[in-house]
């Protein structure tokens, strides 16, 4: 019989650009110990892991069996699971279904990434299709910038539209003492920053980390033992929808992968409005217009009132719904571990364990992935028992 | 239907995945193969929890998930518990074939350690005594390598 | 746990190499064919998980390939890197916490790559990638730690080789089929001692693809239910240094652990075939010391006494195995799939006869140090 | 915390040896590319179901999981749907060195096709490229052909995109 889940406990490193001071696995094993601590247990409470990141960023792999003096996992089941920019929230959902299947009671969940490690572009583009697309494929930020210029044709947001999610999302980092930026930023500081694509701008775009995230799931019953204030999965959903870049490129329909994956993660939580509904979101935002196109896609508000939405401070800490609280992704990036730090920056804020950086009295939170081709992935945790 | 598929001669497109990488040892690595580096010493550590004494040193214990503090000199000998002569080329063995890998468990480590035999593999067998042979001072970088190889005592 | 089901099978004939097909044609095909054996249309599935490895594909994110191949579209996804067996590990919690259809499906192909180089990667960067470690020598330190601690001789091991390949030419998807003696084995080119090349696992092109179903589904399908019984996974340390090579314990505590969730005691008298991960001869009868089939160092005995050939009372790797043909990753799904049609009665010229039971196990890591086990019936 | 004065005693190991590959193209894209060397020009596919045509052709529809058949001669022209003038330096991966910039990185819906194609556009002049222009491919000489998107060099921005 299925069965209710929680997260129990969460646990992150202190994002910087580089960890010299730690190998790979020792990244991995602070945040693994963090999230013990976060929720008192110990290593051997822990039933089963599920970790990811991507294999060329290191060169690792079999990273499932080289990890597991740092995931904690010898003589226990580990698997590893992983789909690119959205790997994060993909193994949040996988220790979703350990536990929701019954056969586990507790599952960790593990993502991390060390980029100071190699050439990050260089590994990007090798997710690129080795025939047809790698030997133009020049990273990200060009279909992105695609993405954002027919936003902006479409709806006539505008550059200074988008530094406004930069500058709350930057500005909140502030409040996270384990975000890797944490300068204060202003308007023109974003618009001032050098174009890398119009109209994408460097301080637009999220920068490389060195990191890992750990998320502790557990089953109903101990889950109410561990944890005061647990953080219930409600609902969860992936579209992976495209494998070519080339049938990725309706634009002006929004994220389809995302109104879809949120669409059908609403109706499982029972969500019909979800800015009201919703009392915090932590978004994959990996560059700013998607501030204000993904939260129409997410059902924030209409289509083409992105930009006023995120003006009128909706989006802000003292908003109708704050979005990124953690300062989110253009703040910190450690690829494998983003898309889970979304995860557990949401849990945080149902526990109420958000210091800083919490906002009072969130009963729903809303995660979510991006990455691959234009893929999403939601999840929706609430602070009552579903 | 048309069967213009039939009739297809199929390519093939080479290409390769040239991302250079530059991996951080950390803290705990660093003190361990600048040891092997600058003193032609082999550290281990010991968890005080279950009692393990660790080489490579760990930063932390696997088993316990306590840091390790206890530092510990080994000796630079030690036993096979296991081996393989290899005889088959690759392009990334540090020495030419045959050589042969060997598990070698140090004098006062509780593990072991994998690396090479170059020598007198017609007398390797497991449960023989090896000695590290380290490169010259001025080949050494910092990097299990440092040792050249075991030789069988 | 409930009642799950498998009810779609397919794989590819194994070939040294499909110049013709991309990964994403072989996944494709695979999922046509699962359905076709399932009697389901692609509507019927409401989730994916794909099987890939980005180091063998030479692809970040080796999943975006697939996608469209898989049916994926608009649906629930997602990939395990790993295993076929641990991937279907997956597919089966999915249906289990509310699922009604999963597809797992995996692919790779060993002709694209360097086996060398991508086996290599599974190795410590700091400690042991310099070394030149890779799959076959360190399998080699792993076969000499176990056959030197149990005295098993190099002809003892062959004997696996020449009763799997023997088994292939049953086969017809096998990619190595082949008569061998004793003899042929240890003539056979030296590679990393006491492994000779037909010693070892040949490298291999291929997908397979299964579909896993709740118990309310598996009426929609045309074939009988093979029904999951117990599945567990669990991994050893990482370090070869380590761990006991000899000491298969990881697999003890996987196989325990399926075996008292599929309520078996007995695991000799109670399971009717076997196919194991034999990337290499050594790992059959480790393994099924692993699998308490028998106690530690007796393995090769079993072999010795006819206990596990095809006439035996416990034919392990009817199909020929992983030692005739090797597709990484997809190896464990196929020993999924090659207990299926034992289990259904299908396996044509290797039939064992009346099997009720079924052992399937996969590999992930250097020397099997991560394990997977299913148990599978066809009785309810 | 480590400082950089740290750096030091802090070690790393390199790691360069590339990973080579051979990956088939398959029955589809091979025929888009001995379709460039014979006929210097673009084939598509379409999906008996949706009718879309997708260059370069391949196996399968993917929202109505149909196989497809129907090649169809597309003109080895397009439009631009979205560029990116490359400038920042990056080791490109197929060669392990710095891929030479600037280039333009071009998204370019080909004549009667729905999807897109991504190629080169030989413009990196910001003042000259817009999305919406109309663009050609510009092949190498068929004798250098190998069955490679190198087969075609660029697409160039054309005159006059009426002719």
């Amino acid at each position: 019989m299925a069965q209710r889940v929680a997260i129990v406990g969460t646990g992150q490193t202190d994002h910087k650009s580089h960890r010299p001071d730690v190998s790979q696995r020792e990244m991995i094993q602070e945040a693994v110990m963090r999230a013990l601590a976060d929720c008192d247990l110990t290593i051997k409470d822990i039933d089963a892991f599920v970790i990811g990141n991507m294999d060329h960023f290191e060169s690792i792999n079999y990273v499932d069996t080289w990890s597991v003096e740092g995931a904690g996992a010898i003589m226990k089941p580990i698997m590893k699971v992983t789909t690119g920019g959205t790997t994060g929230s993909t193994v949040a959902i996988a220790a979703y279904y350990h536990v929701a299947s019954g056969l586990f009671d507790k599952v960790l969940a593990i993502g991390w990434e060390k980029n100071s490690e190699s050439d990050t572009t260089a590994a990007i583009i090798t997710c690129s299709d080795p025939i047809w697309d790698r030997f133009s494929y020049s990273g990200a930020i060009p279909s992105l910038a695609t993405e954002a210029s027919a936003y902006m044709k479409q709806y006539g947001a505008t550059q200074e539209d988008a530094a406004r999610v930069a500058v709350r999302d930057r500005n909140n980092a502030l409040n996270n003492p384990h975000a890797h930026l944490r300068r204060p930023i202003t308007m023109e500081d974003v618009m001032s920053s050098p174009m890398l694509a119009y109209p994408i701008k460097l301080l637009d775009v999220c920068p490389r980390t060195d990191g890992a995230c750990a998320v502790v799931f557990a089953a109903e019953n101990s889950a109410k033992k561990i944890c005061q204030k647990p953080a219930w999965v409600k609902a969860c959903s992936v579209r992976h929808t495209y494998t070519w870049f080339g049938d990725s490129s309706d634009y002006t329909s929004g994220l389809v992968s995302l109104k879809r994956a949120s669409q059908e993660a609403y109706e499982k939580a029972g969500i019909r409005n979800p800015a009201e509904e919703l009392d915090v979101a932590e978004l994959y935002l990996p560059y700013t217009y998607a501030g204000l196109k993904w939260i129409e896609d997410l059902g924030f508000c209409r289509p083409g009132e992105g930009a006023q939405f995120v003006a009128d401070g909706h989006t802000n800490m003292d908003g109708k719904i704050p979005v990124n609280p953690s300062g989110g992704v253009i703040s910190t990036n450690c690829i494998g571990a983003t898309a889970l730090l979304r995860v557990a920056e949401s849990a945080i804020q149902i526990m109420g364990k958000g210091g800083n950086r919490q906002v009072p009295d969130v009963k729903q939170a809303i995660a979510t992935g991006f990455g691959g081709c234009f893929w999403s992935d939601v999840m929706i945790l609430g602070a009552a028992m579903p | 239907m048309n069967s213009w598929e039939k009739e297809v001669v199929p390519l093939t497109m080479k290409g390769q995945i040239a991302v250079p990488y530059t991996w951080w040892v950390g803290e705990t690595g660093s003190r361990f193969l600048l040891a092997l580096r600058d003193e032609e010493k082999i550290l281990g550590n010991r968890c005080e929890r279950c009692g393990t004494t660790y080489v490579p040193p760990r930063k932390n214990c696997g088993l316990c998930f306590v840091p390790i503090d206890h530092w510990v000199e080994l000796s630079k000998e030690g036993v096979v518990t296991s081996h393989t002569i290899v005889r088959q080329k690759f392009q990334l063995q540090p020495a030419n074939t045959p050589f042969a890998y060997a598990i070698i468990c140090l004098d006062g480590a509780d593990v072991g350690l994998v690396h090479l035999i170059k020598d007198n593999l017609e007398k390797l067998k497991n449960g023989i005594r090896v000695r590290a042979r380290f490169k010259e001072k001025a080949f050494r970088k910092g990097d299990l390598r440092d040792i050249d190889c075991f030789d069988i005592i | 746990m409930d009642k799950i089901a498998i009810i779609g099978v397919a794989q590819t004939r194994y070939e040294r190499r499909k110049k013709d097909k991309t990964y994403y044609d072989l996944v494709y095909e695979m999922t046509r064919d699962a359905l076709v054996d399932a009697g389901l249309q692609i509507s019927d599935i409401d989730n994916v998980v794909t099987i890939s490895n980005d180091f063998m594909d030479g692809r970040t994110i080796s999943s975006m390939a697939v996608g469209d191949a898989a049916g994926a579209y608009d649906k629930n996804i997602s990939t395990v890197e790993g295993d076929g067996t641990f991937g279907a590990f997956y597919g089966a919690m999915r249906v289990l916490s509310g699922f009604k259809n999963t597809l797992v499906v995996a692919h790779a192909k060993g002709s694209e790559g360097d086996n060398k180089i991508i086996t290599n990667g599974m190795f410590d960067p700091i400690y042991q990638r310099h070394l030149g470690l890779e799959s076959i020598s360190s399998s080699a330190l792993q076969a000499n730690a176990y056959m030197d601690r149990y005295h098993i001789s190099e002809e003892d091991i062959a004997l696996v080789s020449v009763k799997n390949h023997a088994n292939a030419k049953n086969n017809p998807l096998a990619q190595m089929p082949m008569s061998l003696t004793v003899d042929d084995v240890m003539r056979s080119n030296k590679i990393a001692d006491p492994l000779k090349l037909l010693d070892c696992s040949p490298i291999s092109d291929g997908a397979a693809a299964i579909i896993i179903a709740a118990e309310d589904q598996v009426e929609k399908a045309k074939k009988k239910p093979i029904w999951i019984k117990g599945v567990a996974h669990c991994s050893d340390n990482y370090f070869l240094g380590d761990r006991d090579l000899a000491d298969p314990r990881a697999l003890r505590k996987a196989a325990k652990k399926a075996y008292a969730m599929a309520g078996i005691t007995k695991p000799m008298e109670e399971i009717d075939v076997v196919e194991l991960y034999d990337a290499f001869t050594y790992m059959e009868p480790l393994w099924l010391e692993g699998l308490d089939f028998c106690d530690p160092g007796t393995g090769i005995e079993l072999l010795k006494n006819g206990v596990t050939t095809m006439n035996g009372p416990l034919p392990v790797n009817p199909s020929g195995g992983v030692l005739s043909a090797h597709v990484v990753h997809v190896a464990g799904l196929a020993r999924i799939i090659e207990s299926v049609l034992q289990l259904r009665g299908e396996a044509g010229d290797r039939q064992v006869n009346g099997a009720k039971t079924a052992l399937a196990h996969g590999i992930n890591g250097p020397c099997g140090q991560s394990h997977c086990v299913w148990v599978m019936s066809n009785q309810k | 915390m480590v400082t950089e004065r740290d750096y030091n005693r802090l070690l790393t190991l390199s790691f360069d040896t590339p990973m080579p590959y051979e990956w088939s193209v398959g029955i589809h894209g091979s025929r888009f590319f001995h379709e460039i060397k014979k006929h210097q020009r673009f084939i598509g596919i379409r999906c008996p179901e949706c009718q879309k045509v997708y260059v370069p052709p391949r196996r399968v529809c993917a929202p109505c999981f149909k196989e497809l058949h129907e090649l169809v001669v597309l003109p080895n022209q397009g439009t631009i749907r979205a560029f990116s003038i490359v400038n920042y330096p990056f080791i490109d991966p197929d060669t392990g060195r710095q891929r030479p910039i600037p280039y333009t990185y071009g998204y370019i819906q080909i004549e009667g096709a729905d999807n897109i194609f991504s190629h080169i556009i030989n413009e990196t002049d910001i003042e000259k490229i817009e999305v919406g222009m109309q663009v050609r491919a510009v092949f190498k000489a068929k004798t250098d052909m190998q069955g490679h998107m190198s087969d075609i060099l660029h697409f160039e921005i054309m005159e006059n995109p009426g002719v």
